[in-house]
């Protein structure tokens, strides 16, 4: 048993680190009201610059290269994100379609940039990624220590403290507040003085730093390159966290962990004794079917922030 | 002289409408000044224009003699200018303490909400002001006059001197109307000015000191509700004479055509709101149901139209029993429903009036063959509903949406009619609505009970109630408390009844 | 930023090639060939690369250029296939390869459509007189990788990480646990499919379970699936660069991804030399012997499939005298490797 | 009113052109010949009949992902899903076209329907969980979609073949392909697929705007409600919206399963038909001429798309930014509608 979540916990950790990043942008921005639905693209902005950036100045920066990419990767796709809060909430754009849109973009240009750079559909393997450490001291606790700090992405457990910093700022700040009343009833922000436009605009663009970090997260621990196929899912998997959690912080943490695990768990299954004879088309399947059970028996219901996706237009109601 | 607020001129313009053409209202030093106007005749706008939410095309604003430019709500709120809007404010999920703060929120120095200071000067006003409000409830589990409460503590919170109300009280009970006219007068006395939106006259010549009257979007001028009257006031407003004594003969009720026995109906949270009610309605009368807000009345509504389920006990229409039925199998029995809340369950909005016109009748002959709509007949039916209810609009295919309030009533009241059900429940059918559209609505209701049809009226008028029921039924915690005849009663003898106090000995007690 | 000199080569070069003409002309005094990809395009690092070198080599040898006597047509999808493969008919080349058995059902309807084109698959089988079939015996270089493994291997355990489970990724499969039994009957080999090409984080998962249950050396045959597994073997590398872990290549030379710091977690690579085979059937063409209809199977003899050694260090000198001993054994067919599954068991029943 | 008209059709228009404006530029920025990139993508597209055939054959998938996209948007619906519900589409197309064996105008028809039942299977567990427990269709049709690209992929290898990646083609008694429509478009896989996508189409139109379904549907989308109050079924309405949406995805899937291809493969990832989807029914105003209208569009960049690298050194993925800038334009028509505002008065 304690062998199992010796390997299950540590892949459930390095699976979701990226899903939780990107999860906890679409909290941001659909929390003021602005549906994401182009998290995918977000994350393929990020993974792409983290890649180029970590493959052009790796000689410079030696072992800070990733540290730096996800940062650099952070502020280009927040700005990348701006054309969505431009089209959804100046232009009072459909929000959906102005996502899909971001998905389609963010896909062409990295690819299109790759070809055009590096003369062919995938960058070459960077060779300063994250690598997993052992935390000090805390990897020294018996039992725990091992199975949550030994050979561990530092990312991850930066992803969960993100969680926690994100419920702080929604929950406990005067910005959460006025970005939480925003995404419910726009007019009545309005009408207390709150700029309902600018703090779109700022959690559209945090959505944009967030998925920008998570998709350089995921080239840079997982696939180590970039291509057309580097992103394939993972920003939907992340706006299905985005619901699961019920558009909370914390939760949407818990379903991407919830992902990750079901996923470590499919993948580990064979080896474990009592699911050795399963056939493996009932592992593969399992993670998304466990989703789909677990919304459906006690999940429930989920309410979203009431003006998700209506543009707000002043003086209209 | 001493005006704090004067507005000058004011001209605002929408695509195809001018909603304020040229209007002046002078607010002096704590007075309450009344704004009355027919329904769509631009006080709204106006004050809209003035809390910063419009831009006028014309005109001048001024606070305290100086000419100012509002932009926004935030430079309202900074001249001391604070809102209570027709449609509440307020952030649902929220509680009340973080929906006054919202937007001026007091924080610690680590940068956190400090909700402890909050709650000290929202105590410090809600008792300066006689406001009281559980300030850690939920918005979405209090009443209405609860939520307006927060409204005005949001406005005070401000630190507003000017407090404009747009129609505060057409969604609140008499007991209610009561303590905001209370409040107001507190307010002023504190030396903070009001602008009251109304359709109630009553409440004008009660409240207010002035009264500005605005038709069609023009001024048509201010007197002092001192040397005015009711009549005065509402001919200015119309433009013709109104009037206000419903003219109705005596009733001549026939057979049962509602019976409801014992019934019990739960809410989502398991608790009883009908407590095994009796009532009985017959063909050719008009039983009103008087009670404050939240005594199971819309459950009461719920549970007949087949929009709830009942837990036990019986409906019949007719002596049919309908107990539960679904929606259609209860309209479809013959019963008709003006909903309370007309946007929420009367209309589709995003739906044409003429849509909206047959919403429960679209899978029927003529306006529908084998599932295929015919939209000849559906237009020509919408048309003639709106000249016959007069109901206001560009035309058949102008949004629900883009109507006036009033006008979505009328035609709501239009198609619940003409399907000349057995039964029409009238649920709250003139709230919000000028004197003439209430005056109209009334003679339709008359005119249906007058053709043999049953009507239940349940509203918190407790003018309505009297001018136009056949019977009172009094409800109180789930129950029917009393029934008298309108003839024989008064309003203080309803409100001490609708309280729960079962004086007076003598009247008939029907239940238990 | 990186590779600028190689782009602006490659736009001069495409942009003259827009002249269709030319094409034309050359093409009808000469032969022509082109090349169809798959989804990985040309620059997979896999057969479809290599299959463009080869083709490239063959235009060198022949004084052409791309757009110019040889040229590919590049699939972004399943739905592209056909399409490219319609163009290149029209443009009238000679011959046209589509490389990765995703074609096979599209090459095989456009070889009975337009029987005067020639047409060459890579990894599949098409039937028509006008096609030549270009397989691979995977399973001898899987066997080869699997002997490698086995002598290399501490643990007596080794793993398998396949893309799709289908017949052509399981004679890897059969190739390479035939190879480590036959040098040890007793070692385990945990077989796993990430059922898909392109996942790197199944990669990761599946390599990141089987180094921890003391697998050590893991050969891949899952394209961009499999850096996942490189990513995992080079964390593991890093953290311990003492743990003697091992990932087994595929379709081309792999080293280079394997680095890490001054070590290599790439063993060796079970390499597949579509750019020979390529090369080989132009000029069949050329040389007017083109073979139609017939099936050419590319194996350690045609030199088609090839065991790496660049990396010396962990390849020694002894598991290389091994490798070529088992290799010699299949070449004089004292051993003749299984392809499937059912194969596989009679032949460890033997063992 | 009649301004309102001019809009609509100015928008798209507009939008394309400044799509089209903004690859130009792209493209001279990255040193490639625009005129040469433009010839090339309209060669790609209808350069001759072969073209014109594939062009045509790739917008008949995409004319019913989209209506199935917008029919669920009518209901309020956000289906996703279309992506899972084309797989399993196509899967049932082919089985039925491999397993039955009977005379054209009892198999094909047959095939077909099989296709449309198993999108709508597909559609019906989101839409029941929707309307019964209120789960979040968004989600559940995200799992769907990997659900059925796994059971999938395992059917195709243990139950419809042997172990292998393709399945045997169909008989042509179950196939949309035709000798005559190929020997006119130069072996085009264009087939008679196209007029089906059509049909639904005119089906999704009549349905939305002139039945009491499509009343009910479009009604329970914009107010749920009022609907229950006017004596609709609500939950019913879902799960049907849901249902019809599936219905069209699936009949996707057959296009490609007895249309394009007479296969179906193991597949290593999404074939992106039902995302694409979403763009080409948001492109099309979620209407059903819109959809027809936005689909050739799509159809047609992304075929011609093709022609780009070989004709003119540009990459392919040029055409997805082109698409992705369309989509953007055609979303801020708010901006452009105001600016051709701005024009008028300043003309008078
Ligand atoms: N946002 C808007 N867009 C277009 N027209 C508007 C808008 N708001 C108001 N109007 C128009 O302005 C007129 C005045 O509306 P206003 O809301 O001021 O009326 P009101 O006097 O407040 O009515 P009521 O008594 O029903 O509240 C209406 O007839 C309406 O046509
Ligand atoms: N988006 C809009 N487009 C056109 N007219 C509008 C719009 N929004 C509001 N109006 C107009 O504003 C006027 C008044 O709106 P208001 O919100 O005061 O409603 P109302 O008539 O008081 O009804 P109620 O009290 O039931 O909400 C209406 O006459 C309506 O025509
Ligand atoms: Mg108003
Ligand atoms: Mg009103």
């Amino acid at each position: 048993m304690l062998d199992i979540l010796q390997s299950v916990i540590p892949t459930a950790l390095f699976y979701s680190a990226p899903l939780i990043f990107t999860a906890l942008g679409g909290v941001f921005s659909e929390r003021s009201g602005v549906v994401n639905i182009g998290l995918e693209g977000l994350m393929v902005m990020g993974a792409f610059v983290g890649i180029v950036f970590n493959l052009t100045f790796s000689d410079v920066l030696g072992v800070w290269t990733p540290w730096v990419s996800i940062i650099v990767a952070m502020v280009v796709s927040a700005i990348f994100s701006i054309i969505h809060a431009v089209a959804s909430v100046s232009f009072h754009a459909s929000q959906v379609v102005s996502g899909v849109a971001i998905n389609m973009l963010a896909l062409g240009i990295g690819v299109y940039l790759t070809k055009q750079w590096y003369g062919k559909g995938q960058t070459d393997m960077v060779n300063q990624p994250f690598y997993t450490t052992n935390i000090p001291i805390l990897s020294d606790i018996p039992i725990i220590g091992s199975i949550f700090f030994e050979g561990i992405y530092i990312t991850s457990y930066i992803a969960i403290a993100f969680a926690f910093i994100a419920w702080f700022l929604l929950y406990r700040t005067p910005f959460g507040l006025r970005l939480r009343a925003v995404g419910e009833h726009p007019m009545a922000a309005d009408t207390n003085g709150i700029n309902v436009p600018r703090m779109r605009y700022i959690a559209v663009i945090l959505s944009g730093a967030l998925g920008g970090i998570g998709g350089s997260v995921f080239a840079l621990t997982i696939a180590s390159n970039f291509s057309h196929s580097t992103i394939v899912g993972q920003g939907f998997m992340a706006l299905a966290a985005v619901i699961f959690g019920k558009w909370h912080p914390l939760g949407a943490m818990g379903a991407a962990l919830f992902f990750g695990f079901a996923q470590s768990l499919s993948v580990i299954g064979s080896s474990i004794p009592l699911l050795e004879n399963v056939p493996q088309i009932f592992l593969l399947i399992a993670p998304y079917v466990l989703t789909i059970l677990a919304l459906a028996g006690f999940i429930g219901r989920a309410e979203a922030p009431k003006a998700n996706g209506v543009p707000y237009i002043k003086g209209s109601r | 002289m001493e005006y704090v607020i004067e507005m000058l001129n004011i001209r605002k313009e929408f695509p195809g409408i001018v909603a304020n053409d040229n209007i002046t209202v002078q607010l002096k030093k704590g007075e309450i000044h009344a704004l009355l106007g027919e329904n769509g005749a631009g006080k709204s706008t106006l004050m809209n224009v003035l809390f910063g939410l419009y831009q006028p095309e014309q005109g001048e604003i001024r606070v305290k003699g100086e000419k100012v430019n509002i932009t926004n709500p935030n430079i309202a709120n900074e001249l001391g200018i604070g809102m209570v809007h027709q449609h509440f404010m307020l952030v649902e999920p929220f509680t009340v303490t973080q929906n006054i703060v919202l937007g001026s929120e007091p924080t610690k120095k680590s940068g956190v909400i400090d909700i402890e200071r909050a709650r000290k000067d929202i105590k410090e006003i809600s008792d300066r002001y006689g406001l009281k409000v559980d300030p850690d409830a939920k918005i979405s589990d209090i009443s209405v006059g609860m939520q307006q409460r927060v409204e005005i503590l949001k406005t005070l919170y401000r630190g507003a001197e000017v407090l404009i109300f747009d129609e505060p009280t057409a969604v609140l009970t008499p007991q209610e109307i009561h303590e905001l006219m209370d409040i107001m007068r507190s307010l002023v006395k504190e030396g903070k000015s009001i602008i009251l939106i109304t359709h109630k006259l009553k409440e004008i010549m009660e409240v207010c000191d002035s009264c500005t009257v605005i038709r069609k979007g023009k001024g048509i001028g201010t007197t002092d509700t001192s040397t005015t009257n009711v009549n005065e006031l509402a001919s200015l407003m119309v433009g013709r004479e109104v009037n206000f004594n419903t003219v109705k003969t005596e009733s001549h009720p026939k057979e049962t055509v509602l019976k409801i026995e014992n019934l019990v109906v739960k809410d989502s949270r398991k608790v009883d709101l009908v407590k095994e009610l009796n009532l009985e309605i017959r063909a050719g009368e008009i039983v009103g149901i008087a009670g404050v807000d939240g005594n199971g009345q819309s459950e009461l509504i719920e549970a007949i139209t087949g929009l709830t389920k009942s837990v036990s006990g019986k409906i019949e229409l007719k002596s049919k029993n309908i107990t539960n039925k679904t929606p259609r199998k209860v309209t479809e029995s013959g019963i008709g429903h003006i909903p309370q809340d007309r946007h929420r369950f009367g209309l589709v909005l995003d739906y044409s009036i003429g849509e909206n016109m047959v919403l429960q009748t679209y899978y029927k002959k003529p306006y529908s063959k084998a599932k295929v709509l015919n939209y000849k007949e559906i237009l020509n039916k919408a048309e003639k509903l709106i000249q016959e209810y007069d109901v206001r609009t560009p035309s058949v295919h102008t949004p629900a949406r883009a109507l006036s309030g009033g006008n979505q009533q009328k035609a709501i009241i239009g198609r619940e009619v003409d399907r000349s059900p057995d039964l029409l429940i009238a649920a709250q059918p003139t709230r919000g609505l000028d004197v003439g559209a209430i005056e109209f609505i009334h003679k339709k209701l008359i005119e249906e009970r007058d053709k043999g049809k049953a009507i239940l009226l349940v509203s918190f008028e407790l003018d309505e109630i009297i001018n136009v029921s056949d019977r009172i039924a009094v409800m109180f915690d789930g129950k029917i408390v009393a029934e008298v005849k309108p003839e024989e009663t008064n309003e203080q003898e309803l409100g001490l009844l609708m309280a729960g106090s079962k004086v007076k000995a003598g009247e008939s007690n029907v239940t238990e | 930023a990186c590779g600028g000199g190689s782009d602006e080569e490659e736009t001069t070069d495409s942009t003259n090639s827009g002249d269709d003409a030319a094409t034309e002309e050359e093409g009808s005094a000469e032969y022509s060939i082109a090349m169809v990809t798959d989804q990985g395009g040309v620059d997979d690092k896999s057969f479809n690369q290599s299959a463009w070198e080869g083709m490239q080599a063959w235009g060198e040898e022949h004084g052409l250029s791309r757009g110019n006597g040889f040229d590919y047509a590049q699939s972004g999808s399943q739905a592209d296939f056909m399409p490219n493969i319609t163009r290149l008919v029209r443009d009238e080349y000679s011959l046209i390869f589509g490389t990765g058995f995703l074609l096979q059902e599209d090459l095989q309807k456009a070889a009975e459509q337009f029987p005067d084109t020639k047409f060459a698959l890579v990894d599949a089988i098409v039937e028509a007189p006008n096609a030549v079939s270009v397989t691979f015996k995977e399973h001898e270089g899987s066997f080869l990788a699997g002997v490698a493994a086995a002598s290399k291997t501490t643990t007596d355990k080794l793993g398998f990480v396949g893309g799709i489970d289908s017949p052509l990724i399981n004679k890897f499969e059969a190739g390479f646990i035939a190879g480590a039994k036959s040098m040890n009957p007793a070692i385990e080999v945990d077989v796993q499919y990430a059922e898909t090409f392109d996942d790197p984080s199944k990669g990761k998962l599946i390599a990141s379970n089987m180094y921890s249950n003391d697998i050590d050396i893991i050969f891949h045959a899952s394209g961009g699936t499999g850096n996942g597994v490189f990513n995992q073997a080079k964390d593991i590398k890093q953290n311990d660069p003492e743990r003697e872990i091992w990932v087994i290549g595929v379709d081309r030379d792999q080293h280079e991804d394997g680095e890490i710091n001054d070590q290599n977690v790439t063993l060796t690579s079970m390499i597949k030399r579509v750019d020979v085979a390529v090369q080989e059937v132009a000029n069949m063409l050329t040389n007017d012997q083109f073979p139609g209809g017939e099936i050419l199977e590319f194996g350690i003899e045609e030199e088609g499939i090839a065991i790496a050694e660049t990396n010396t260090e962990a390849m020694t000198e002894e598991i290389v005298n091994t490798v070529n001993e088992w290799q010699e054994k299949i070449l004089n067919g004292e051993v003749e490797v299984p392809q499937t599954r059912e194969e596989l068991e009679t032949f460890e029943s033997s063992l | 009113m009649l301004q309102n008209k001019l809009f609509t059709v100015l928008v798209p228009i507009i939008s394309v052109f400044l799509g089209l404006l903004a690859g130009a530029i792209i493209m001279l920025v990255s040193g490639f010949n625009p005129i040469e990139g433009y010839t090339a993508l309209w060669n790609g597209a209808f350069g001759d009949s072969y073209t014109l055939g594939e062009t045509i054959r790739r917008t008949t998938p995409y004319i019913l992902t989209g209506l199935s996209i917008a029919f669920a948007f009518r209901t309020g619906l956000f289906n996703i899903g279309a992506e899972g519900q084309v797989i399993v589409g196509w899967l049932a197309a082919v089985w039925v076209g491999l397993a039955v064996d009977a005379p054209m105008y009892i198999h094909l028809p047959l095939a077909i329907i099989a296709a449309g039942i198993a999108g709508a299977f597909w559609a019906f567990i989101p839409g029941i969980l929707k309307a019964k427990l209120g789960v979040h269709e968004v989600i559940v049709t995200i799992m769907m979609n990997y659900i059925a690209l796994f059971i999938t992929n395992d059917i195709i290898r243990n139950v419809l073949t042997d172990r292998q990646t393709t399945t045997e083609a169909i008989p042509a008694s179950a196939s949309l392909a035709s000798d005559w429509l190929q020997s006119i478009t130069f072996y085009s896989r264009v087939h008679y697929g196209i007029l089906i996508a059509l049909f639904a189409a005119v089906m999704m139109w009549f349905i939305i705007q002139r039945t009491t379904i499509g009343y009910e549907l479009k009604s329970v989308g914009y107010n749920g409600h009022a609907s229950r109050y006017a004596g609709m079924n609500v939950s019913k309405n879902i799960v049907l919206s849901m249902v019809i949406a599936g219905t069209f995805a699936g009949l996707a899937g057959a296009m490609e399963g007895l249309g394009t291809y007479g296969t179906i493969s193991v597949m290593s990832g999404f074939p992106n038909m039902g995302f694409d989807g979403i763009a080409v029914a948001l492109l099309g105003a979620n209407t059903a001429l819109g959809v027809v209208l936005a689909a050739f569009l799509f159809g047609a960049l992304k075929e011609g798309a093709g022609e780009m690298p070989t004709g003119a050194g540009v990459p392919t993925e040029l055409v997805d930014i082109i698409i992705a800038l369309i989509i953007f334009f055609v979303a801020s028509s708010y901006i452009i509608r105001w600016v051709l505002l701005r024009f008028k008065k300043e003309g008078k």
